[in-house]
């Protein structure tokens, strides 16, 4: 059974959200999304590292696969994907520090974030061609933004709520991301009643 | 997640590249005779529990069986499964009683149910020309609704004598496979879905035409070369 | 020398008389006909189930004051309200265990984890309402006919299930009860069986649906009312309905075989009790004019689009509730023009 | 991080460490991605602690044996290698064991090569102690997590299906509580622990912080 | 205005607005008594500072006699404006005084004469014609004018042309869009000759081209009455505006007969407009021809607790027990008194502090009809977005209030321009909730001057 482009797309994005359904990202979705200001360009940097980290996956699976090296596929999956990760690092620094400035100090957090290994692993179980990857990890990248970006929000505004005490802290914040995840089970079966 | 690297450290003594070269080959070394002993090691066991989990599946949809053989359906005809699919080629188990009787034959259909994918392991019988067993082997559907697919007794009664002939062009099915609203089935090749769960029933049906679809054009025409065990 | 009497306030010294509680009285007030038209229909089964849901909710309600060391809230009535909602958006034989447990959740997980009234992100009634659908979904899709003629003798079958028990399969009761019933929703037989279910019976309330769904006509009317005494803001329903119809028009425009006409996307589904009731909830709806558009708009067309391209086949609350979680969002995208400013947009 | 104190630990005190002072899952929110995912039932928890329990013990043993010979600059490099490779024998060793659990587990057995805990730990404690006591810390933080994610196992698993590691406890007629075993409910529940412990801290020391703490508004 | 101005009472709807704004109820019951007399009290207080800027200088020394119109103390600057004597009297002391204000401050008391009349004992008629635009700047100095709307702004300083441009409208506001306050109204029935006399005075000062009196929609009989004393040259021109507040506040009304925006952070004059109070140009009309000074004005005494309510020529100084006796306002049940309008008047603790030139209205609650009696209860912000419905600058004063709530004055500042608020307090009278929001971004404010000084 093939995918079509729009059901990976909006799948990743809404039905399976990388963060709210797949519990990929959780670390820098519950650390970065006290602010809209950080969730933005935290967003942007999460989805740019994720494909680079298809493409250098759907590399290395052919590799793996073409020589029979399946067991090495995980350590040369999370091995080049840093690597990869340092070297758009000191070449955004290089060429465009205003970006570098920008996205910069995310970089080296979302290097081992399970939501870019995980874009890696998942293609390779899905078998997506070189678009379908490419489409996984665009729509994988923007739904994490997209959670991150709502969570900020709700966040940002109850800074000025009476939230009691006991609920402070990032059990107020499990609360949020399992009412946005219930919410986002409204999208379950998105393109399945065709 | 790593912790961010600590600005303020004091920087050391540059270590020399040799050194470093050193650690590094020595590491890899040692993680690859880690890594290739636990494959060597576990391989066997692995492969026996594939071959297990894959003979309870079939055994549990066509009675009698005591044995399973792996093949892939090729254009060319039939050849016994190693390795990766080829392609155009199609995954299927010939399934054998203690005799070496062909007792049926098992694919594997899958389709975008309401959660996730839904995949399903259906028997057909090559006498009969008609799928007679189907089995949910991987499924995300919601409990209580779409989950009823493998235990709702109306609905698996679907797939006793589930229609499955070639037609005139015997590149296709004769008839689609295709899942009606509960209660309207009237032919031998509709499904009668579960009503509030239409969507996981639909991707059932649809798996399996799917499946079946590419594989009994290539299976029918070299049955023959079946009807013995390996 | 200064009379002890004298009150010394900063101005304004007047004020309108027009208090949280009276306005929330209204909406409860507003609320009354269609949760009577709920039980005409559905007969004691409704009538328990709202009772329950209502009680649920005040002692919830209640019970969060006292874990929270607080003066008691309920006479602001907003907990009456979210109990009338949720109770409303509920099949109507939905088990009473059931009932509460979403009542519960709806002011626990939706309101007092944010400290209570105001504070509230998402509306409750629609957090007890998709908690309960994701916890329980299979009695949220159990149906009963409306109309049933025993219904003022005796309760449905599933209405007093043990608690924490599996509620007994009524579909041989239901269709004992009314003749020719078949369990689903008119928005579930247009989209599984593409059967579309006429006007008149949308509007004559013989349809299979949640207690509040089905009369359209009486919730517009009471809606309206609540816009007339501007206890609600009017452009959320207009912005909802009217892009909601647009996007049916334009679909139907495009394949009129395989999608409905607009006014049954009106009428089928909470369509009109979501737009009038629940997205219009001040607390966890937008505040800046063009806020407002925004969001009812973003409401209408993402209802549509569950409902067309999703695997359920009503999408209002998610959709409301989506609303509720971009509002932050878009009220800080649409600031009001402050008087003196420079009229462009820009980010201030 | 903890680095070193000033007191040295004893053995006793680094083995405990990691089980309730600093509990991975609900102190020092690490490792949260394979908490919430695996945790729909008690075995599935049990059998995710135990895999990763494996690797952090293994790979802290491991970069604690080669401290003193790794130079500072693949100090990173060398760790995220030999977790990988004990990730990889893992992968395989669940494969070898159970195919239901290693199906159950899904990607998020490779994905403990990301779990913060293990790249944490080798970090800032194996990389600076002995063998003994580095194997003694992660042994405790491998049963802190594992007690974390039993903790929402078995919640999950009564409330979602009425059972516990499988086996039925309320009889047939229980209404599970499909939530519970749905992305939903794992926040939910990680939630609930966490509200609890609040609670329960706070009852424990009734500090005079009863004042809304002041949140800095940033909008 | 318009095609057919007889037409426009009929359609109020069509009449020039700003957006935004609350609708109190008026209560302007006063509105039809004529204006009466007030008797002098046996003693004045008149502080030295009743106007913006500086305190003025006192002329006199205890024991002295004066007359009334006399001089007492004179400017001290241009920000300054002098006091006259409001009746025939001796000085009883020069010292501090409670005020209405709550604070003390330096005050000449004068004992009245019990022949005290009503006739001025200093002044010499002058000839207007004559003055050139400084000599009516001077005229209007020395006859201590301050705005009479309640900001006690000196009005020369007001008619003196800007440094930076031209001006050419002055607008002339007879909103009072305050509840309550009537003493505007009467003054434009009752000297509506003085009133165009005065706008004649400060439209030459000026040098403006032209004059528009805003009036609401609420006292046609005042635009009538003005419409038929309009002088044929056409330079002053009377408009409706809807009756709405506030409409009365300087940008909202240069809003709504011009349409221009006042930006932010910019006085009016640059954009070559005035703005100034009817009573203030009516006074101006009715002083300056025979010399005098600012010796009494005009004072709404209203409210439930007020027996004979109405307005009052009340001579400046007169002790608040004073005009309460007189008006017939039983002292002790009173439960709140407010000087000024009920929006953005100030609540008096003490009887015993005058009547000054900013006075524009007394208000008396008791206890049935005060209306902090209702329940004000504080609840939490429900985001009803009432407030932003209604706020004339466009703010958004729910977020406001939340911030505050939080003390951060920073964010108010900068992101939701509480600078721009002119605090009057249409938020509060909305909110359901009974958030004191405006008062809240008095406080607001005042911490983010402290912080920037």
């Amino acid at each position: 059974m093939s995918e079509t482009l729009p059901q990976i797309f909006f799948g990743a994005l809404l039905a399976n959200n990388f963060v709210l359904a797949m519990f990929l990202g959780l670390c820098p979705f519950l650390g970065v999304s006290g602010r809209l200001d950080t969730a933005l360009p935290m967003g942007a940097a999460t989805t740019f590292v994720m494909l680079v980290a298809s493409l250098c996956a759907f590399g290395l699976n052919w590799l793996v696969t073409t020589f029979h090296l399946e067991f090495l596929r995980l350590i040369a999956y999370i091995v080049v994907i840093a690597s990869a990760v340092q070297l758009v690092e000191m070449v955004l620094k290089k060429h465009s520090p205003a970006l570098f400035r920008a996205l910069g100090i995310y970089l080296p957090l979302i290097t081992t974030n399970c939501a870019v290994l995980g874009v890696a692993l998942f293609q390779t179980a899905r078998e997506y061609d070189f678009i379908q990857a490419l489409t996984f990890a665009t729509a994988g990248g923007a739904g994490f933004s997209l959670a991150l970006l709502l969570m900020a929000g709700l966040r940002e505004r109850l800074q000025l709520a009476n939230v009691p005490n006991v609920v402070q802290g990032t059990a107020l914040v499990l609360m949020l991301a399992g009412l946005l995840s219930l919410i986002f089970m409204g999208f379950a079966g998105l393109g399945a009643g065709e | 997640m790593s912790a961010p690297p600590r600005l303020d450290a004091p920087l050391p003594q540059p270590a020399s590249s040799t050194a470093m070269l050193r650690t590094l080959g020595l590491v890899a070394g040692l993680c690859g005779i880690l890594i290739v002993s636990a494959y060597q090691g576990t391989q066997e066991a692995v492969t026996a529990n594939r071959k297990i989990a894959l003979e309870r599946a079939v055994f549990q949809i066509i009675p009698g069986a005591q044995r399973v053989d792996e093949y892939f359906a090729t254009r060319g005809g039939l050849v016994p499964a190693q390795g990766n699919v080829p392609d155009g080629a199609v995954k299927f188990y010939a399934a054998y009683d203690t005799a070496g009787k062909l007792r049926g034959i098992a694919a594997e259909g899958a389709a975008r149910g309401y959660a996730d994918t839904v995949r399903v392991l259906y028997a057909y019988d090559p006498v009969r020309r008609v799928i007679n067993g189907m089995g949910v082997i991987y499924m995300r559907e919601t409990p209580g609704i779409g989950d009823k697919i493998a235990t709702d007794s109306a609905f698996l009664r679907n797939f006793q004598a589930l229609d499955a002939s070639l037609g005139a062009d015997p590149q296709t099915l004769a008839n689609t496979i295709r899942v009606v609203k509960q209660g309207s089935k009237q032919h031998p090749w509709e499904i009668d879905a579960i009503s509030g769960a239409t969507i996981t029933s639909k991707a059932v049906g649809r798996g399996i035409n799917d499946s079946a679809g590419r594989l009994l054009p290539l299976l029918v025409p070299h049955l023959a070369s079946l009807k013995e065990a390996r | 020398m200064s009379s002890p009497l004298t009150e010394l306030r900063t101005a304004p010294h007047v004020k309108r008389n027009l208090g949280v509680e009276r306005i929330m009285s209204h909406v409860v007030l507003a609320l009354l006909p269609i949760a009577a038209f709920a039980v005409w229909q559905y007969g004691l089964s409704a009538l328990a189930l709202i009772i329950t849901v209502i009680a649920s909710c005040l002692l919830t309600e209640r019970l969060c004051n006292r874990l929270g060391g607080v003066a008691s809230t309920l006479s602001d009535g907003s907990a009456t309200i979210t109990g009338l909602l949720l109770a409303l958006t509920l099949p109507p034989a939905f088990p009473l265990w059931m009932g509460a447990v979403a009542g519960f959740m709806a002011i626990a997980l939706g309101k007092a984890l944010f400290g209570g009234l105001g504070f509230n992100v998402l509306n409750p009634a629609l957090v007890g309402r998709a908690f309960v659908q994701a916890a329980f979904p299979a009695a949220i899709t159990s149906w009963v006919p409306a109309y049933a003629p025993e219904r003022f003798s005796a309760f449905v079958p599933t209405t007093w299930t043990l608690p924490f028990m599996t509620p007994p399969d009524i579909s041989a009761w239901a269709k004992a009860a009314v003749d020719g019933f078949t369990g689903a929703t008119p928005l579930a037989r247009w989209k599984f069986e593409n059967v579309l279910t006429s006007p008149i019976d949308f509007l004559s309330g013989a349809v299979t649906a949640s207690a509040g769904e089905t009369s359209a006509i009486l919730i517009l009317l009471c809606g309206l009312y609540l816009a007339a005494r501007r206890f609600l803001d009017w452009r959320i329903p207009v912005a909802v309905l009217a892009s909601a119809a647009l996007t049916a028009w334009i679909f139907q425009l495009m394949d009129p075989v395989r999608y409905p006409d607009p006014l049954f996307a009106l009428l089928s589904g909470g369509l009109v009790i979501g737009a009038m009731f629940m997205a219009t909830d001040m607390v966890t709806s937008p505040v800046t004019p063009l806020g407002v558009w925004l969001y009812g708009v973003f409401i209408g067309v993402l209802t549509m689009m569950i409902r067309y391209f999703g695997g359920l086949t009503e999408g209002v609350m998610y959709a409301i509730l989506f609303g509720n979680a971009l509002a932050p969002l878009i009220d800080r995208l649409t600031p009001p023009r402050v008087f003196g400013h420079p009229r462009l947009w820009s980010r201030s | 991080m903890s680095l070193p104190g000033p007191k040295p630990r004893s053995n006793l005190e680094e083995l405990l460490e990691g089980i309730w002072k600093q509990n991975p899952v609900f102190i020092m929110m690490l490792g949260m991605c394979p908490t919430l995912a695996v945790s729909v039932s008690a075995v599935n928890a049990l059998s995710m602690g135990l895999a990763t329990g494996f690797v952090l013990s293994g790979s802290t043993l491991l970069v604690s044996l080669i401290r003193n010979i790794v130079p500072r600059e693949v100090r990173i490099a060398t760790y995220i290698l030999i977790i990988a490779t004990f990730v990889t024998v893992v992968d395989y060793l669940i494969q070898a064991i159970s195919l239901a659990i290693y199906e159950a587990l899904g990607a998020f057995i490779q994905l403990i090569v990301v779990n913060c805990i293990i790249l944490g730990r080798a970090e800032a404690h194996a990389a600076r102690n002995p063998p003994l006591r580095a194997l003694l810390n992660a042994l405790g933080m491998s049963m802190g997590f594992t007690i974390g994610l039993l903790a929402l196992g078995a919640v999950r698993e009564i409330l979602g299906a009425g059972k516990l590691f499988g086996i039925s406890l309320f009889g047939p007629d229980f209404q599970p509580w499909v939530v519970m075993m749905l992305p939903p409910g794992g926040f939910f529940v990680l939630g609930a622990w966490l509200l609890f412990f609040n609670w329960f801290n706070r009852r424990k020391t009734p500090v005079a912080s009863d004042k809304p703490a002041q949140g800095h508004a940033h909008v | 205005m318009g095609l057919f101005p007889f037409c426009m009472p009929y359609f109020p709807f069509l009449n020039k607005t700003f957006p935004r704004g609350i609708h109190p109820a008026d209560n302007k019951s006063t509105a039809t008594i004529p204006i009466r007399r007030l008797p002098f009290a046996t003693q004045l207080t008149l502080p030295l500072n009743q106007h913006i800027g500086k305190q003025a200088l006192p002329m006199v020394q205890p024991g002295q006699e004066v007359v009334r119109g006399q001089p007492i103390a004179r400017a001290d600057g241009f920000m300054s404006v002098p006091l006259h004597a409001p009746a025939d009297g001796v000085v009883e002391a020069i010292e501090p005084r409670p005020t209405a204000q709550g604070t003390w401050m330096d005050s000449i008391v004068l004992r009245v004469f019990d022949a005290s009349t009503q006739e001025y004992g200093w002044g010499e008629p002058q000839d207007m014609d004559g003055l050139t635009p400084e000599g009516i700047v001077r005229a209007v100095w020395d006859a201590g004018l301050v705005g009479l709307g309640g900001a006690a702004f000196p009005s020369h300083v007001k008619i003196t042309p800007p440094k930076e441009g031209r001006v050419h409208t002055l607008v002339v506001n007879g909103c009072e869009c305050e509840p309550y306050l009537t003493c505007d109204h009467r003054l434009m029935l009752e000297l509506t000759d003085d009133l165009i006399t005065g706008i004649g005075y400060a439209l030459r000062a000026l040098g403006a081209e032209r004059a528009v009196i805003g009036v609401e929609d609420n006292k046609q009989d005042a635009v009538e009455a003005i419409r038929r004393k309009l002088p044929e040259n056409g330079l002053i021109d009377v408009q409706a505006v809807r009756t709405k507040y506030p409409q009365g506040a300087e940008k909202m009304l240069i809003h709504s007969l011009l349409g221009l925006d006042v930006p932010t952070g910019k006085r009016a004059s640059e954009l070559g407009v005035v703005v100034n109070n009817v009573g203030t140009l009516a006074m101006m009309g009715r002083l300056l021809p025979q010399g005098h000074g600012l010796t009494e004005r005009v004072v709404t005494v209203t409210g439930p607790g007020i027996a004979r309510p109405g307005d009052y020529w009340v001579p400046l100084g007169t002790p608040m027990r004073h005009v309460l006796d007189w008006a017939g306002a039983p002292g002790v049940s009173a439960r709140e008194i407010i000087l000024g309008g009920p929006m953005m008047g100030q609540a008096v603790a003490s009887l015993d502090v005058p009547v000054t030139k900013g006075v524009s209205g007394i208000l008396v609650f008791d206890d049935r009809h005060i209306p902090s009696g209702q329940d004000r209860r504080v609840r939490p912000c429900i985001k009803c977005g009432e407030c932003l419905r209604v706020c004339p600058m466009g703010l958004n004063p729910s977020m406001l209030g939340m911030l505050a709530a939080k003390a951060e004055y920073d964010a108010m500042g900068s992101t939701f321009h509480l600078g721009d608020c002119f605090e009057c307090g249409s938020c509060t009278y909305v909110c359901p909730s009974n958030i004191p929001l405006v008062q809240q971004f008095r406080v607001a404010k005042a911490i983010l001057r402290e912080r920037a000084a």
